[in-house]
C-alpha cells in the first residue's frame, strides 16, 4: 500500500512541470456532474481557439497551453481545489471557466480573488454574479438571465402569444431565468399559467408535464438544457399531446434535440446569444473541421473566452492578470477592426501593429457595465431539420 | 416469584406456546423439560420480553410484568441465558462481565468526558467484581482473551457470569448445558446451586440433560404441544403416563415427518 | 495506535509535502483544510457505523442542514422580506407542527381502530390543507422581495463560527425526529429510507426559496479569517510575507488557509478527544456490547433504542458540523452540491478504508481518500497520455480516452474500496 | 361525455404514463428483490449495470442499424437484446465470481456484502462512462406513436386526446411476457422451486441437496435478463444515459422494500405504487374535476396536492409509512 501510494504521487506531480515560456490558460469546466455531456466541445472550442493563436505566430509572449480541469459543476469544493491546483501549481495566467454559475462564484471568490487571476466565463448566466466583488477580474461572454427573460418576453408578445407556462431546471440558471421571464411577462400583459421546475437527469417527467398541461397555456417556455431534463420535458409533452409549441432558451437549443423530435417541434421558436453575425458560420465550419459540434451550447461563448484572454494579453504586452484585465474590455468592444473566428492571428498583427481591434467572435461579443455580454440575441425557429434565424433583437 | 396465566403465543397458525400456567416458587431450581417443539424457549422468549405473547399475562412478585422490554425486566431483576450463547465477541471476557452492572456513571456521556476521576474508580470496582466472579467459575485464565474466541462451554460459563455481575432475583437458563463437557457441567451445576443458597437467586432451567436436572432441579415441570403437562419430582414426573405419551408421541411423529422429508 | 498506524499519518503528511513542493503550498493547504474536514464527516459516520453498526446512508441531508445552518446563522436578516411574509411562514410552520403533535396524540390517547385511524386522517389532512393555506401566500410574497439577490428571510446575522455550533444542533435535531421514525427498521431498510430522507432535506433546501433561496444560492456568506485582498493591500503583511520570501498574493492565500486549518485542527481535535474518551469510557464498552450482539445486550438491561438513538443523533451533529464548516470554507451555499455519491458514498468509502470502529482510521480514511479524490484526475490525466503517446495525433480512441479521464476518479475509488474490503476487511488502522 | 372526457384525460396524463414508467421500474425491482431474496444483501450496484446491459444494447443496435437491419415499426434494439443480456450476465457472473462469492465462502455479515457491491458501483459507474461516454443516446428507431392524441381525438370527437406509443405497448407487453415467464419459472421449473426452497430455508434447501452456487448462477443470468430488458425499455421509451440510470436505483430500491424485500409479487405491486403515486399526487387535478363538477363548483385553484419538486419525496414518504406500519412491507416480505 505505501509504495503503491509514493509511485503514485511522484508520478502525479511530475505532472505539472511546464516550460518556462508557455503560457499557460485554465480550461476549468464540469466535465464530470450534470453538464458533462456539453463540456467536451466547450473544451475543444477554447483549445481550438488557442490553437490557432499559437499557429498564427503572431502571439510573441509565448507559446499558449491549455489545462483542463474538472470542477463538478456542482461541486463547489472540487472546484476549488482544481482550480487551486490550475492556479498555484500549474500556475495558469488566465482561466476558461468555469461552467455553471454556484461552482464559478466559488472559484472567483476563493481562488481568482485571492491570486488576481482573470476569469472568463463561458457559460455562468446568473443575476448575481453581475453584483458579486470581482476586483476586475470576472468577464463572462453569455449574458445574465435578466437580459434573456425580456428578449424570450419580446418574441412572445411579437407572435401573439397570451398565455405561457414556464419549466425550469432547478438549479440558479434555470431559477433565475424562470424569474425573469415571468417578470417580463407578466409586464408585458401575458398570463403565466405556472411556473415549475425539474430536476435534471430524473427518470421520468409525466408528472411534471401533467400538471403543466393542467395549468395550460398556449406557448410551453422550457428554461433548461438541450440534453438533459429540458429534452425529457419536451418528449413527454409531445407524446402526451400537452403541449405542441415550445420557446426554447439558449441552454435548449442544440441540433440533438432536433435529430431526437425534429418532426415533432416544427413551429417552436428560441434564441440564442448573437448578433447579426457572420462569425457564427465560420466558427461552426471550423468547429467541423476540428471535428466537434459547433451548435453544441456554450462551445462559440468558449472559443470567445480564450480569444479574449489571448488578445487582452497581446494588448496590455502581458501575461500578468493585473496588467491586461483592464484590456478585456477594450479588445472585446468598438472602436476597432472587427474580428471573426479565424481571424485571430490577423487580429494579432493589428494589435502588435498598435491598432485597434473591436472582438466580434463567435457570439458577437460586446462586453458591457460589469463586463458581461451585452445580450444581443438571434431569434430562431425551427423548419425543416434546422435552426432558422428569423431575425436580431 | 412468578406466575404464568393461561399465556398463549401464536406465530400466524401454529401455536407455540398453547395456554401455558405455571407457578416458579421463590428460591426453588426449577427444571423445565420437554420434548423438541414442546415451546419452553417460546415461553422463555415471551417470559424474558423477547417477544409479545398473544394473550395471557405474567406476573412477577404479584406485579404484572407482561410485555415489557427486556431490559426492563433486567432492572427488576429477571434475567437470562441464550440456548445459543450470545457472548460480545469483539470484547474480552473480563469486558464482557463489566458491560454488565446496571446505571454506570460512566454509562453517561457526560461522565465519561467530565467525571474521569469518578468513573475510574467505580470501574476499578466494576473490575474487581468481575474478577471475583471469573475465579468463582474458574475460568479467569482466560480474562483478557476475546469472547469471541473462547470454547462454546465458556461461553456458557461466561454467560452465568453475567448473570452475577447483578442482584439478579430471578435466572433464566436456556439449555445451559448443550454443547458442554462434562467437567464443564458439574461446574456449571456447582456454581448453580452455590448461587441459589449463597444468593438466593431463583432458577429457571431448561435442559435435555436428565442427570444434570436429577442432580439439581426440584420441582421440575414438563411441558408438550405448549401446554404444561405435570409438575413434581423428576422421579413424579417420569412415571407420569401423560408425559411418556407426549415424548414418545412427538418422537414418533418427528420420525414420521424424518422419513417422510421435507417438501 | 502501533507505530505502524503513525507511520500512516507520517506518510499523509510526506504526501500533502510533497504536493506543497511539486504542486503548490496553497494546493498543498486547500488539501489540507479539505482533508481536515473530511476526517470530521468521517468521524460522524464512524460513531454512527464503526461504533453501533447503525447502517445510515443520510450523511448527506446533515451536511447539507449544517450548510444550511451557516445562512441562518450568519446572513444579515432581510427585514423586507420579513415584514411581508415572516409572520406568515411561521404562523404556517406552527400549525404544520402543531398538526403532527395533535396526530401523535390522537394516536396515543384513543383506542386502536377505525375511528382513531379516521381523526388521524382528518387531522393529519386537514392541517396540511390548513399549513398551506396560511403558508403558500406569506412564501409568495417573500419570494416576490428583489429576487435576483434576496427573495428569502436571511439568517440572524450571528458570527459565522456560532453557525458550526447551530449546524451541529439542527442536524441533531433532525437526526432526532428521523431516528424516531426509522432506527426501528432492519438494517437494509434503514438505509434505503435514510437515503431518501435525506434526498428529502436536499430537496427542500432547492425549492423552500423562502429558506435559503434555493437553487439561486446564497453568495459572500461571512468569513471567520481576513480575506486575502484585504491583506495583499496590507504593507505590513506584504513585508511579514516577504520575510518568509512568498509575495503578497501567494503569502495572503497561505495565510488564509492556515488560518482555517487552525480553526479546523482545534474542531477536529475537540471532537477527536471527545470521540476517544467516549469510545474508552464504560459508555464505549456498552455501545460496543450493543453492537455485537443487540439481543444479549438488553437481555443484561441496556436500553439499545434510546443509546442507538443517541448515538444516531451524535453521529449526525458531527456530520452537520462539518457541512458548516464546509460551506464557510466555500464562502456559498449551493444546495445542488449534495448529491449521495460524494456526501454520503464518499463518506462511507473513507470510514471503511480508515477501518471503522477506529477513531484515528476514521480521520486516515478521511485524509486519505479525500487526498485520492483530488489527486487521482491529475495523475489519470497523466497516465492516458503517457499510455497513449504512442498513438497516432487523430487517433479517435485516444482523444475518446484523453476526454474521458476524468471518470477514472470514480473507477478508482471503487477499486480502492474493493480492495480494502477483500484485503483488510477491518481497514488500515482496525478496532483494537 | 364530460364523464369520457376526464376518463380520457386521467388515462392520459396519470394511467398510462404511471403503468409504463411502473413497468420500468418493476423489472429493476424484481431484480433487487430476487438477488436479496437467494443473496440476502442489497444490491447497490444495480442502476449501474442496468446502464452497462443497456449499453452493450446500444453498441450492437448501432451497429446493426449501420448494416441496414431494421424491423419496423418496432426498434432494431430488440434484436440487440440478447447480446446485451450477454454482457450483463458476463459481468454480474465476473464480479460475482471475483468479489461476492468470497464473502459468501467467509459468510460475511451481509452488511458487507452491501459495501462490496456499493464498491462495484463506482467501478461499473466509471467503465460506462469510459466506455459510452457520460452522454445522452439515442438509439431508438422504428415508429414511435401507435396512434396520437390527435389521432385519438379525431377518431372519437373527444375533447381531450389520448396517445400510446410503441416503447410504451411494448414495455407493457415484454414486462409482462418478462413477469409471467419468471413466475412460470419459479413455480413450475426444477431451478426455480429450488430457487425459493433456497430463499425460504437456506439450511434445509442445502440439505435436500441443492447446489447453492448453481442457485446463485441462475438468480444472476435472470438478473441480467431483467435489467437488460428493464434499461433497454427505459432507454427506448425516453433516453439513456449513466447517471439517469444510477438515479433510478432510489425508486426500484423504494419499490422493492415497500413490497417486501424478497417478494418478486411484492416488488411488482410496489412498482406500480410508487409510479403511480409519484404522478398522481403531484398531479394537478383542476380540468379532471372541471369535467366532473357542475360549473358552480369549479375549482379555482390547480387542485395541486404537492408540487412536483417533491415528486420523488412522495414515495419515501410512502414508504417510511408503511415500513412503520408493516415493517415486512405490503406483502410479506423474504420469500419468493
Amino acid at each position: 500500500m505505501k509504495k503503491l501510494l509514493l509511485t503514485t504521487a511522484l508520478v502525479g506531480f511530475a505532472a505539472g512541470a511546464a516550460q518556462a515560456d508557455d503560457v499557460p490558460l485554465g480550461i476549468i469546466l464540469g466535465f464530470t456532474g450534470p453538464l458533462e455531456s456539453i463540456t467536451p466541445a466547450m473544451a475543444q472550442a477554447a483549445e481550438m481557439a488557442i490553437a490557432e493563436v499559437n499557429e498564427s505566430g503572431n502571439f510573441s509572449l509565448g507559446t499558449v497551453t491549455s489545462v483542463r480541469g474538472d470542477d463538478g459543476c456542482i461541486d463547489s469544493g472540487m472546484a476549488v481545489a482544481t482550480a487551486e491546483r490550475l492556479v498555484t501549481s500549474d500556475r495558469v495566467l488566465g482561466i476558461v471557466g468555469a461552467d455553471c454559475s454556484g461552482v464559478t462564484g466559488a472559484i472567483l471568490q476563493n481562488v481568482a480573488r485571492p491570486n488576481g487571476v482573470v476569469m472568463v466565463s463561458p457559460s455562468a448566466t446568473s443575476p448575481a454574479l453581475s453584483t458579486a466583488e470581482d476586483d476586475g477580474l470576472f468577464f463572462r461572454t453569455a449574458p445574465s438571465d435578466a437580459r434573456q427573460g425580456q428578449v424570450v418576453s419580446d418574441i412572445l408578445v411579437d407572435r401573439g402569444v397570451e398565455s405561457i407556462a414556464i419549466s425550469y431546471t432547478n438549479n440558479d440558471y434555470g431559477a433565475g431565468l424562470a424569474d425573469s421571464i415571468q417578470a417580463a411577462f407578466t409586464a408585458a400583459g401575458g398570463t403565466v399559467t405556472m411556473v415549475a421546475s425539474h430536476e435534471d437527469g430524473k427518470a421520468d417527467y409525466s408528472a411534471e408535464v401533467g400538471a403543466l398541461a393542467a395549468a395550460g397555456g398556449d406557448v410551453l417556455v422550457v428554461a433548461g438544457y438541450v440534453d438533459q431534463g429540458g429534452r425529457g420535458i419536451i418528449r413527454s409533452a409531445l407524446d402526451l399531446g400537452a403541449f405542441d409549441t415550445f420557446e426554447l432558451v439558449d441552454g435548449m437549443i442544440g441540433d440533438s434535440l432536433l435529430e431526437a423530435m425534429g418532426d415533432e417541434i416544427q413551429g417552436s421558436y428560441g434564441q440564442l446569444p448573437g448578433a447579426d453575425n457572420p462569425g457564427t458560420e465560420t466558427f461552426q465550419g471550423l468547429a467541423e473541421a476540428a471535428g466537434f459540434d459547433g451548435t453544441s451550447a456554450f462551445a462559440p461563448e468558449s472559443y470567445d473566452a480564450a480569444a479574449l484572454i489571448m488578445l487582452a494579453m497581446a494588448a496590455a504586452g502581458s501575461t500578468a492578470s493585473a496588467d491586461y484585465k483592464d484590456h478585456v474590455m477594450d479588445v472585446a468592444n468598438a472602436p476597432g477592426e472587427p474580428i471573426y473566428p479565424g481571424e485571430l492571428g490577423r487580429a494579432l498583427e493589428i494589435i502588435a501593429a498598435g491598432g485597434d481591434v473591436d472582438y466580434v467572435g463567435a457570439s458577437a461579443v460586446e462586453l458591457i457595465g460589469p463586463g458581461e455580454s451585452a445580450g444581443n440575441y438571434r431569434e430562431l425557429e425551427i423548419r425543416g431539420d434546422a435552426f432558422e434565424t428569423v431575425r436580431f433583437r | 416469584m412468578i406466575r404464568v396465566e393461561n399465556l398463549h403465543k401464536h406465530f400466524g397458525g401454529f401455536h407455540a406456546v398453547d395456554g401455558a400456567s405455571l407457578h416458579i416458587a421463590e428460591g426453588s431450581i426449577t427444571g423445565l423439560i420437554g420434548p423438541n417443539g414442546a415451546g419452553k424457549t417460546t415461553l422463555f422468549n415471551v417470559i424474558a420480553g423477547v417477544l409479545k405473547p398473544t394473550s395471557g399475562r405474567v406476573t412477577m412478585a404479584g406485579e404484572d410484568i407482561t410485555g415489557l422490554e427486556p431490559h426492563e425486566l433486567f432492572h427488576k431483576g429477571l434475567l437470562r441465558t441464550f440456548q445459543i450463547a450470545h457472548e460480545f465477541h469483539s470484547m474480552t471476557v473480563r469486558e464482557n462481565l463489566m458491560m454488565v452492572p446496571a446505571r454506570q456513571a460512566g454509562e453517561g456521556l457526560m461522565s465519561a468526558w467530565f467525571q474521569r476521576r469518578k468513573v475510574a474508580l467505580e470501574d476499578e470496582e466494576i473490575r474487581r467484581r468481575a474478577d471475583e466472579v471469573l475465579e468463582f467459575l474458574t475460568i479467569d485464565h482466560i480474562a483478557d482473551q476475546k469472547a469471541g474466541q473462547i470454547s462454546g462451554g465458556q461461553k456458557k460459563l461466561l454467560e452465568l457470569g453475567r448473570t452475577m455481575m447483578t442482584d439478579a432475583k430471578i435466572v433464566f437458563l436456556d439449555e445451559v448445558g448443550a454443547g458442554v463437557n462434562r467437567t464443564l457441567l458439574n461446574t456449571i451445576a456447582d456454581a448453580i446451586v452455590r448461587l441459589n443458597k449463597e444468593r438466593g437467586y431463583t432458577f429457571v432451567v431448561i435442559e435435555h440433560d436428565m442427570d444434570f436436572i436429577d442432580r439439581i432441579c426440584n420441582p421440575v415441570i414438563c411441558m408438550a404441544e405448549g401446554k404444561v403437562l405435570a409438575e413434581g419430582t423428576l422421579a413424579e414426573i417420569k412415571a407420569n403416563e401423560q408425559v411418556i405419551e407426549a415424548y414418545l408421541g412427538t418422537g414418533l411423529k418427528n420420525k414420521v415427518k424424518a422419513e417422510v422429508g421435507h417438501v | 495506535m502501533t507505530l505502524r498506524h503513525a507511520s500512516y499519518f507520517l506518510l499523509m503528511a510526506v504526501l500533502l509535502v510533497l504536493v506543497g513542493v511539486l504542486q503548490s503550498w496553497s494546493v498543498a493547504m486547500g488539501l489540507l483544510n479539505m482533508c481536515l474536514i473530511s476526517a470530521i464527516l468521517a468521524l460522524g459516520v464512524n460513531i454512527q457505523w464503526g461504533y453501533a453498526g447503525l447502517f445510515s446512508v443520510g450523511t448527506m441531508g446533515f451536511v447539507a442542514l449544517g450548510g444550511l445552518a451557516v445562512v441562518l446563522t450568519s446572513m444579515p436578516p432581510v427585514h423586507e422580506a420579513w415584514s411581508a411574509g415572516g409572520l406568515g411562514v411561521l404562523g404556517g410552520l406552527a400549525i404544520g407542527v402543531l398538526a403532527i403533535i395533535a396526530a401523535v396524540q390522537v394516536h396515543r390517547r384513543m383506542a386502536k381502530g377505525w375511528a382513531r385511524l379516521a381523526v388521524q386522517a382528518v387531522v393529519v389532512i386537514g392541517g396540511f390543507f390548513l399549513y398551506r393555506a396560511v403558508l403558500d401566500p406569506a412564501v409568495d410574497a417573500i419570494e416576490g422581495t428583489n429576487t435576483a439577490v434576496a427573495g428569502y428571510l436571511g439568517g440572524a446575522g450571528m458570527p459565522v463560527i456560532l453557525s458550526w455550533v447551530v449546524g451541529g444542533l439542527l442536524a441533531a435535531g433532525a437526526a432526532w425526529v428521523i431516528g424516531k421514525v426509522s432506527l426501528g427498521l432492519r438494517s437494509d431498510y434503514l438505509a434505503i429510507a435514510t437515503l431518501g430522507i435525506s434526498e428529502t432535506i436536499v430537496a427542500i433546501m432547492k425549492n423552500e426559496d423562502w429558506l435559503s433561496r434555493g437553487v439561486r444560492n446564497v453568495n459572500g456568506l461571512p468569513r471567520p479569517v481576513p480575506y486575502e485582498v484585504n491583506l495583499q493591500n496590507n504593507p505590513d503583511f506584504v513585508a511579514w510575507a516577504q520575510s518568509f520570501g512568498f509575495d503578497a498574493v501567494e503569502g495572503s492565500s497561505i495565510f488564509v488557509k492556515a488560518c482555517y486549518a487552525v480553526i479546523f485542527v482545534v474542531v477536529l481535535a475537540l471532537i477527536m478527544w471527545l470521540s476517544e474518551r467516549a469510545w474508552n469510557s464504560p459508555w464505549g464498552r456498552m455501545m460496543r456490547a450493543i453492537r455485537d450482539n443487540e439481543t444479549a445486550a438488553k437481555a443484561m438491561g441496556k436500553d439499545v433504542k434510546k443509546r442507538h438513538l443517541q448515538v444516531f443523533i451524535l453521529g449526525s451533529a458531527v456530520c452537520g458540523i462539518a457541512g458548516a464548516m464546509l460551506v464557510t470554507l466555500d464562502g456559498l451555499l449551493t444546495p445542488a452540491t449534495y448529491q449521495p455519491l460524494r456526501f454520503t458514498f464518499l463518506i462511507w468509502v473513507m470510514v471503511i478504508v480508515g477501518g471503522s470502529g477506529n477513531n484515528w482510521g476514521a480521520v486516515l480514511g478521511g485524509f486519505l481518500i479525500w487526498f485520492l479524490w483530488i489527486e487521482v484526475e491529475p495523475i489519470g490525466i497523466w497516465a492516458i497520455t503517457n499510455l497513449t503517446a504512442a498513438m497516432p495525433e487523430d487517433s479517435g480512441l485516444r482523444a475518446h480516452l484523453l476526454d474521458s479521464a476524468a471518470h477514472v476518479r470514480l473507477l478508482t475509488m471503487g477499486i480502492i474500496l474493493l480492495l480494502v474490503l477483500r484485503f483488510a476487511p477491518r481497514g488500515l488502522i482496525p478496532e483494537r | 361525455m364530460d364523464f369520457l372526457n376526464a376518463l380520457v384525460l386521467l388515462g392520459n396524463f396519470v394511467l398510462i404514463p404511471a403503468i409504463s414508467y411502473g413497468s420500468q421500474l418493476a423489472l429493476g425491482a424484481l431484480g433487487i428483490t430476487l438477488i436479496y431474496g437467494i443473496l440476502r444483501f442489497s444490491h447497490f450496484a444495480h442502476g449501474d449495470v442496468m446502464a452497462f446491459g443497456t449499453m452493450a444494447v446500444i453498441l450492437v443496435t448501432w451497429w446493426l442499424q449501420g448494416m441496414g437491419v431494421s424491423i419496423d415499426p418496432l426498434p432494431t434494439a430488440l434484436l440487440a437484446l440478447p447480446v446485451g443480456i450477454a454482457v450483463a450476465a458476463g459481468l454480474l457472473l465476473g464480479t460475482d465470481r471475483t468479489i461476492y462469492r468470497f464473502y459468501r465462502k467467509v459468510k460475511a455479515p451481509p452488511i458487507v456484502v452491501v459495501m462490496a457491491s456499493l464498491g462495484v458501483m463506482f467501478v461499473v459507474n466509471g467503465l460506462v462512462r469510459f466506455i459510452i461516454g457520460p452522454d445522452d443516446q439515442n438509439f431508438a428507431d422504428g415508429a414511435r406513436f401507435l396512434f396520437t392524441v390527435r389521432d385519438f381525438k379525431e377518431a372519437t370527437g373527444l375533447d381531450e386526446g389520448l396517445g400510446l406509443r410503441w416503447s410504451q405497448l411494448i414495455t407493457i407487453v415484454v414486462t409482462l411476457a418478462v413477469m409471467s415467464g419468471l413466475f412460470w419459472f419459479l413455480n413450475r421449473t426444477r431451478t426455480g422451486k429450488s430457487m425459493r426452497a433456497f430463499s425460504d430455508n437456506e439450511d434445509l434447501a442445502l440439505l435436500s441437496g441443492i447446489n447453492p452456487e448453481r442457485v446463485v448462477a441462475v438468480t444472476w443470468l435472470i438478473v441480467a435478463v431483467l435489467v437488460t430488458v428493464a434499461g433497454t425499455l427505459y432507454g427506448l421509451d425516453k433516453s439513456f444515459k449513466p447517471f439517469t440510470y444510477f438515479q433510478l436505483l432510489l425508486p426500484m430500491f423504494a419499490a422493492a422494500i415497500l413490497g417486501g424485500m424478497g417478494n418478486p409479487l411484492g416488488a411488482v405491486a410496489g412498482a406500480y405504487i410508487i409510479a403511480l403515486s409519484e404522478v398522481g399526487v403531484t398531479y394537478a387535478f383542476r380540468k379532471f374535476f372541471q369535467y366532473l363538477l357542475p360549473e358552480s363548483m369549479e375549482p379555482s385553484g390547480l387542485m395541486q396536492l404537492l408540487s412536483t419538486d417533491y415528486k420523488f419525496a412522495v414515495s419515501f414518504v410512502l414508504l417510511v409509512f408503511v415500513l412503520l406500519f408493516r415493517p415486512t412491507g405490503l406483502f410479506k416480505g423474504q420469500s419468493i
